[in-house]
């Protein structure tokens, strides 16, 4: 059961690749349905003991690789299987409508599933090499389907994305080479108990986070992300935004509560917050700048996925008390919260633009004014996601927010307050800076090129999930108290001074 | 000279070739230099990996970094082709050979999606 | 039928949520079947508000509806003894106020979207009015800002725009601010249901004195930028360009007297008054009401745009409410009370006349209302009326609030409240008397071509009614106010449900 | 004595190498100087008894990524069609002294902590070696580095496939093509060259079915002998023969996928049989490998020349 969830995509994506033309979007989407459903099987049926761990070749770790899932992969799995299945119900008619026929989309499905199959593969993965060969699998296809819309500009992100990405395997590789050669084992669970405080695995540690750091674009290492998610196709900057920086959010998570929760220190979980609240100020900041819409919406990125890594601090705290369990399951809460409303907020928000300029032919911010009141379901769409973005009730963005905000205030940790209030502020900013102009006099009149419903209703739905995950919390926290691979929930880890 | 030294020989001459491989990403601007940093710096990482592999074995070197660096040198000549690909298109297009630009952008196609 | 009863505080939310929903998918010319649903979901309101109300308030009936979600998440939907004067207030005036905006709207463009989020207004401040806990209270509140944002702008002017622009600035942030004191009293005392007499005193072990101020005075920033205590006040002038309908509901129902009512559960049902009392928050809120009285009926003295003197009699009127709840003694808050229901209809009647004058003769401005009460007696009748109950002049309602504001302030001791109360009669005279003394006894300028009747009213009747049942429920409020089920003996009702009066 | 002072050697060669390539003003001579650097690195795999690297080094790292890089470098030297795009395009002139100074502190900074790490590493004889060799016996293979590849870890080696395929896609891509039928014929050369490789092909392929069997029990396997087939496609096209772009459309995509194919088939009978995703029978499991490897050889070959080959000129590029 578990394989078949790697299995099925890559099968669709070879089935693609030998289609004829014509036939690909349907068999794509086919292989979508299956994908989305063998995980909901997965999840929702009860199975055996084996169901969520299968030793590849009959050889179980150290010598092969085992498939494990835990909790946490549920949640990401879950979470990529809608959002992507949604996403791509939305691909087969933007790519075959005639404003995007010039951009070459021969290969797009192919790359899609192949992409997902690698984020399905990543999330039950417990080998760190295999995660790396991962993760190169993931970084190239997403730069591939980046590479899908010609334009120069599009290109120059691609390939700054690629360095970045390569850059962020690579380092992430050496730091696999530390680890093998002091401990002689690939596998979490391996390597979990074994960990000890020394420079090799510190050293380790730190390039491992630092890699998956460049590939999540955490501020200040976000350089790439704006171009590149500003200017693919809509359905692969929904893709890129929603799930491929999540992947690699995973893996810091699986990286830093699994492999080293022994040698993470207090002063390195405040300075990823630290670097989380810069990212959420100054992403929204430049969000606010913007003219163009997608543009707009990639620095929304970077700014979210700083909340993403308040996470870290929130769960290290630096005061004792009973109630330390309790803000460190609201700070886990919290975090996947916004990872999963994020992902479905801004897959539809990517979604939405992307029919916007479908329809104007342009994504300047001022040309929202053209639309006068036509297309109100991607208005709306973008009213929904952009109230989850700025974390208003009722919504998954509110959950997070109120959960991690939560957790901030029962550490102690107050500093972190003025950041998650400023933040949503500034989100609200960018977010009316696209509706205000919707709401205002148009300047000329403008024939709308119609849009395909399937376009509208996917984004529509999107948002509505983003909306829903906000009534889902208490699943989302069974979940997360099945636990790790190797351990159950995390406690709260307390640091004293000396 | 033990075994182990020659081990911290090339283990030190991995981490190096990937410290200069980094230089060369951050500080050179064409982009066939990025190209080849990127490769130097996979290139010490497969010489770290080689070099335990190496310590690691007695009559013959443990083959499971061995492996893993065959599976890596796919992986980053696949890299390197597609990233050469991306850099030739991108010098046909603008006439750019690196990623450092500025655009100034004629009036009439300015709204082009 | 217990499960029925159960439902009924949804039944109120669904009242308004699937009409606005429906209407946003109905064709923009399908304006019959609009009409039709929208007062279907009015009346259905209505009715079932009503029959909550005698249900609570005869029959001892509860109804509760508690959804967890997860940690200390509580969505909990509740009537208690102060949810109804709130309740009774939007449902009666969402009923008119939808009579009034279709007659309004007739034949202006985007009604699809317009009703559609009139009808989520609602749904938000019924919302507000069923909460049950602090944070339903607050998702209510917040989505409250959203929806009416659409409202403000609805015209799509660049002068609407730049409103829209302030309103959401001022309560966006007053909500972040509301947010961060909601989610620190959630940290500290766990999760809590509104209790009359309050539930902080009893966990005043959770959190230092020093903090439970911090939070109170938080929570009153929040709440008081939608009350437009000064100097929080800055969006509501501006806002008044939205249409007639929309400002109507703005400044009777919605947006100011959901702020005025949380403040209301903050001190009782939170904090508790003996609580809040021994924190020493509450007489700075009462100089802050104070002040924001005095400062809005000061600013209304200077305005010639008739709607903007509206706004900043809404400005200083509906501090009259927080002023009540910030008095120690009961007769304050019931005051305070009544004048939120009190309040509600003459302020509305007020902007739906400002709105006739506006629609029918296109008169905007104070000084251009010579001679208005000739052409349009029935409106300029009612305005008349219920500028007089804004000054307090008996028998009509507002000096039946004002009266118990007054005899609470001397049972409490403060004196100075008296003067703010005089003072504030006296200015309330002096802006709108120069409003009807233009109206009825100016001749009309010679120079102004008189607008020809089209029919035998003086406008639309859809216009005429609800402005006409509005002042007449001000009139008779303050008449039979002795009577068991005015709003001056339910709110006392009511403060006795709290346990603050025998 | 001597094997400390060859290894000293070795490590100055690679980073003096290394430096060279960053430092020397020539793109030329980068390239050329990034070619010596692979093939003196495949002399250290030798050192490090790690022949399967050497070979797959020398095939890649010093012949292919250098043709490529050295094809690219032509191309982005010669003074193109350029602007073809609406907006002018132009490169800096320098960098920021700022970036110079940030770049040259994070290289210090790491190279000072990634020295110190690495003296501190332990002396631990660890690694999974022992247990690659007892497990050896029923891997199907002789030779651990292709049991590891193709056995223990195989799940790696099918995702590596998949990397390969991706690689070609995209560039396809880039491209605006779908596949090789696009490109322009290649240039005709003398008929003395195009006889000489033709007379070569043979030695090709039997070297590369001979790097095949042989990783069977022995350095060498599917990828090395892939890549002298796809250095020999490359070879063809050079001397002027279409090669690849001959073939059929389906049979040019069956035989890019057919390495990733064989795993997804492999392992789904096996998941079906067995409910093991890419277990072998252990009767059978020498003939499973090698089919396998058969198929990856191919597919390696096809992609690599493919990679290459995307890169030439299309027929609509070229003047009419």
């Amino acid at each position: 059961m578990m394989v078949l969830i790697v299995i099925i995509p890559f099968s669709g994506a070879l089935i693609c690749l030998l289609m004829p033309k014509r036939m690909r979007g349907y068999a794509g989407l086919a292989a979508a349905a299956a994908t989305c459903l063998t995980v909901f099987l997965l999840a929702f049926i009860p199975g055996g003991e084996d169901t969520f761990h299968h030793a590849l070749g009959g050889w179980g770790r150290p010598l092969g690789i085992e498939l494990q899932a835990d909790g946490l992969s549920i949640i990401f799995l879950l979470l990529t299987s809608v959002t992507a299945f949604l996403i791509s119900i939305y691909a087969g008619p933007y790519f075959d409508s005639p404003r995007e026929q010039k951009t070459a989309d021969y290969h797009f499905w192919t790359l899609w599933l192949l992409l997902w199959g690698g984020l399905n593969a990543l999330y039950v993965s417990s080998d760190i090499f295999n995660m790396y060969v991962l993760l190169e699998l993931i970084s190239l296809a997403a730069v591939a389907l980046t590479t899908l819309k010609e334009e120069a500009e599009a290109l120059i992100a691609a390939l700054r994305y690629l360095m970045a990405a390569m850059l962020g395997s690579l380092v992430f590789l050496l730091g696999v080479a530390f680890l093998y050669a002091e401990y002689g084992v690939l596998d979490l669970g391996g390597l979990g108990v074994q960990v000890q405080t020394t420079l090799p695995t510190i050293t380790a540690f730190g390039l491992m986070v630092f890699g998956m750091l460049i590939k999540t674009a955490l501020f200040p290492l976000h350089f790439w992300l704006p171009a590149a998610h500003g200017n693919a196709p809509a359905p692969v900057s929904a893709i890129l935004s929603a799930l491929v920086i999540k992947s690699s959010y995973f893996m810091l998570l699986r990286i830093w509560f699994e492999i080293f929760p022994s040698i993470t220190t207090y002063a390195a979980a405040q300075l990823l917050g630290a670097m989380g609240a810069f990212a959420i100020l100054w992403g929204s900041f430049q969000a606010v700048r913007q003219e163009r819409l997608k543009l707009l919406v990639a620095h929304s990125t970077v700014s979210q996925i700083g909340y993403l890594f308040l996470l870290f601090p929130l769960t290290i705290a630096q005061i004792t008390g009973e109630q330390g369990a309790s803000w460190n399951m609201q700070a886990w809460t919290g975090g996947i919260c916004q990872t999963v409303s994020h992902a479905a907020a801004k897959a539809a928000l990517f979604l939405a633009v992307g029919n916007i300029i479908h329809a104007l032919g342009t994504d300047r911010l001022i040309s929202l004014r053209d639309i006068k009141g036509r297309l109100p379901l991607s208005v709306f769409t973008i009213g929904i996601a952009g109230v989850n973005l700025m974390g208003l009730p009722p919504s998954g963005g509110f959950v997070a927010k109120w959960m991690l905000l939560n957790a901030v205030i029962s550490s102690g940790q107050w500093w972190w307050i003025p950041i998650i209030v400023l933040g949503s502020l500034l989100t609200a900013g960018y977010v009316f800076l696209m509706l205000g102009h919707v709401f205002a006099p148009s300047r000329k009149a403008v024939v709308l090129q119609s849009v395909p419903p399937a376009l509208e209703i996917s984004a529509f739905a999107l948002a509505l999930c983003a909306i829903f995950i906000g009534f889902t919390t208490s699943g989302i926290i069974d979940l997360l108290q099945m636990g790790f691979h190797t351990m159950p929930m995390p406690e709260a880890i307390t640091w004293r001074l000396p | 000279m033990t075994e182990l030294d020659s081990f911290l020989l090339y283990a030190l001459t991995a981490v190096i070739l990937f410290a200069l491989g980094l230089s060369s990403l951050l500080s050179r601007r064409h982009l066939l230099r990025k190209i080849m940093g990127l490769n130097i710096m996979s290139a010490g990482a497969f010489l770290l990996f080689i070099s335990v592999a190496h310590r690691n074995g007695k009559v013959f070197a443990d083959p499971v970094p061995q492996a893993m660096v065959i599976t890596g040198i796919v992986v980053s000549i696949s890299a390197t082709g597609f990233a050469l690909a991306l850099a030739r298109r991108i010098r046909k297009k603008t006439g750019l050979t690196s990623l450092d630009y500025r655009e100034e952008p004629s009036p009439e196609n300015h709204n082009r999606p | 039928m217990m499960s029925w009863e159960h439902m009924l505080p949804l039944v109120t939310l669904a009242s308004s949520l699937v009409t606005g929903i429906v209407i946003f998918f109905l064709p923009e010319r399908n304006s019959a079947l609009r009409s039709t649903l929208n007062m279907l979901g009015a009346s259905i309101k209505v009715i079932v508000v009503a029959v909550m109300i005698r249900g609570f308030l005869v029959d001892d009936a509860a109804y509760e509806l508690r959804f967890t979600l997860a940690l200390g998440f509580d969505f909990l939907l509740r009537i208690d003894s102060l949810s109804l004067a709130f309740l009774f207030l939007s449902a009666t005036l969402w009923f008119l106020t939808t009579i009034y905006a279709i007659g309004y709207l007739e034949g202006s463009p985007n009604r699809s979207r317009f009703f559609g989020f009139f009808s989520l207004c609602v749904t938000a401040s019924t919302g507000i009015a069923l909460a049950g806990n602090l944070i339903t209270f607050f998702i209510f509140y917040e989505f409250l800002t959203l929806v009416t944002y659409p409202l403000v702008v609805h015209r799509g002017t660049k002068k609407a725009i730049r409103a829209g622009r302030v309103y959401l600035w001022y309560n966006i942030s007053g909500g972040a601010v509301l947010f961060t004191a909601v989610v620190s009293l959630s940290a500290l005392a766990g999760s809590f249901d509104f209790t009359a007499g309050g539930v902080l005193a009893e966990m005043a072990a959770s959190g230092s004195r020093s903090i439970h101020q911090l939070i109170f005075f938080l929570l009153i920033a929040g709440l008081g930028v939608k009350t437009a205590l000064v100097p929080l006040h800055g969006w509501l002038p501006v806002a008044m360009v939205a249409p007639a309908p929309v400002s109507a509901l703005l400044h009777a129902v919605a947006v100011v007297k959901a702020g005025a009512f949380g403040i209301v559960r903050v001190i009782y049902y939170v904090y508790g008054k003996e609580y809040s009392a021994s924190l020493d928050v509450l007489f700075p809120l009462a100089l802050a009401a104070a002040v924001t009285i005095l400062y809005g009926s000061l600013q209304a003295l200077n305005q010639n745009d008739l709607k903007k003197r509206l706004a900043y009699s809404t400005v200083s009127q509906i501090s009259y409410i927080v002023l009540g709840a910030a008095l120690a003694s009961p007769l304050a808050i019931v005051g305070g009370l009544v004048h939120l229901i009190h309040q509600g209809f003459m302020k509305i009647t007020l902007f739906f006349c400002a709105g006739n004058v506006a629609e029918t003769l296109e008169l905007h401005k104070v000084s251009e209302l010579d001679g208005v009460g000739r052409r349009m007696p029935l409106t300029m009748g009612t305005f008349a009326l219920a500028a007089f109950g804004m000054a307090g002049i008996p028998p009509i309602a507002g000096f039946i609030s004002k009266w118990y504001l007054a005899l609470g302030g001397l049972e409490d001791g403060q004196l100075w409240v008296i003067g703010v109360l005089v003072a504030s009669t006296l200015l309330n005279a002096a802006y709108f008397l120069p409003i009807i003394y233009r109206a009825w006894f100016r001749e009309l300028p010679v120079d102004r071509r008189p607008v020809p009747l089209r029919g035998k009213l003086e406008t639309r009747w859809t216009l005429l009614l609800p402005t006409t049942v509005t002042a007449l429920f001000s009139l008779g409020a303050g008449l039979w106010a002795g009577w068991q089920w005015s709003p001056l003996g339910v709110c006392q009702q009511i403060v006795r449900g709290m346990g603050l009066m025998p | 004595m001597t094997d400390t002072l060859f290894d000293m050697t070795l490590c100055a060669a690679l980073i003096l190498a290394a430096w060279r390539v960053l430092h020397s003003s020539d793109h030329f001579q980068a390239v050329v100087l990034f070619i010596t650097f692979g093939l003196i690195l495949a002399l250290a795999w030798v050192r490090l008894e790690a022949p399967d690297i050497a070979i797959a080094e020398a095939a890649v790292g010093a012949s292919l990524a250098g043709v490529m890089l050295l094809d690219a470098l032509r191309v982005m030297r010669s003074v193109g069609k350029e602007h073809e795009q609406e907006k002018r395009w132009t490169s800096v002139a320098k960098l920021p002294s700022f970036h110079l100074f940030f770049s040259f502190a994070t290289v210090l900074i790491l190279s000072v902590v990634l020295i110190s790490a690495v003296t501190e590493l332990s002396d631990a004889q660890g690694g999974l070696t022992d247990l690659v060799h007892a497990e050896l016996e029923g891997s199907g293979t002789k030779h651990p580095v292709t049991a590891v590849l193709l056995n223990f870890r195989g799940y790696d080696t099918w995702i590596e496939l998949g990397v390969l395929l991706l690689a070609v896609l995209g560039v396809l891509s880039i491209r605006e093509c779908s596949n090789l039928h696009s490109l322009a014929p290649p240039v005709a050369t003398t008929i003395v060259l195009e006889n000489l490789v033709r007379g070569i092909m043979p030695l090709v392929l039997l070297v590369s079915g001979y790097l095949l069997w042989r990783g069977g029990f022995a350095p060498g396997g599917a990828f090395q002998a892939g890549v002298v087939l796809g250095a020999g496609c490359i070879l063809l096209w050079m001397a002027g023969h279409r090669s690849l772009t001959m073939l059929h459309d389906a049979t040019w995509r069956i035989l890019l996928i057919l390495g990733f194919l064989a795993f997804l088939a492999l392992g789904s009978y096996s998941l079906l049989s067995t409910g093991v995703f890419l277990a072998y029978d252990r009767q059978y499991a020498s003939i499973q490998i090698f089919l396998l490897e058969s198929a990856a050889t191919l597919s390696i070959g096809t992609t690599l020349a493919g990679l290459m080959l995307a890169l030439q000129p299309l027929k609509k590029d070229l003047p009419r």
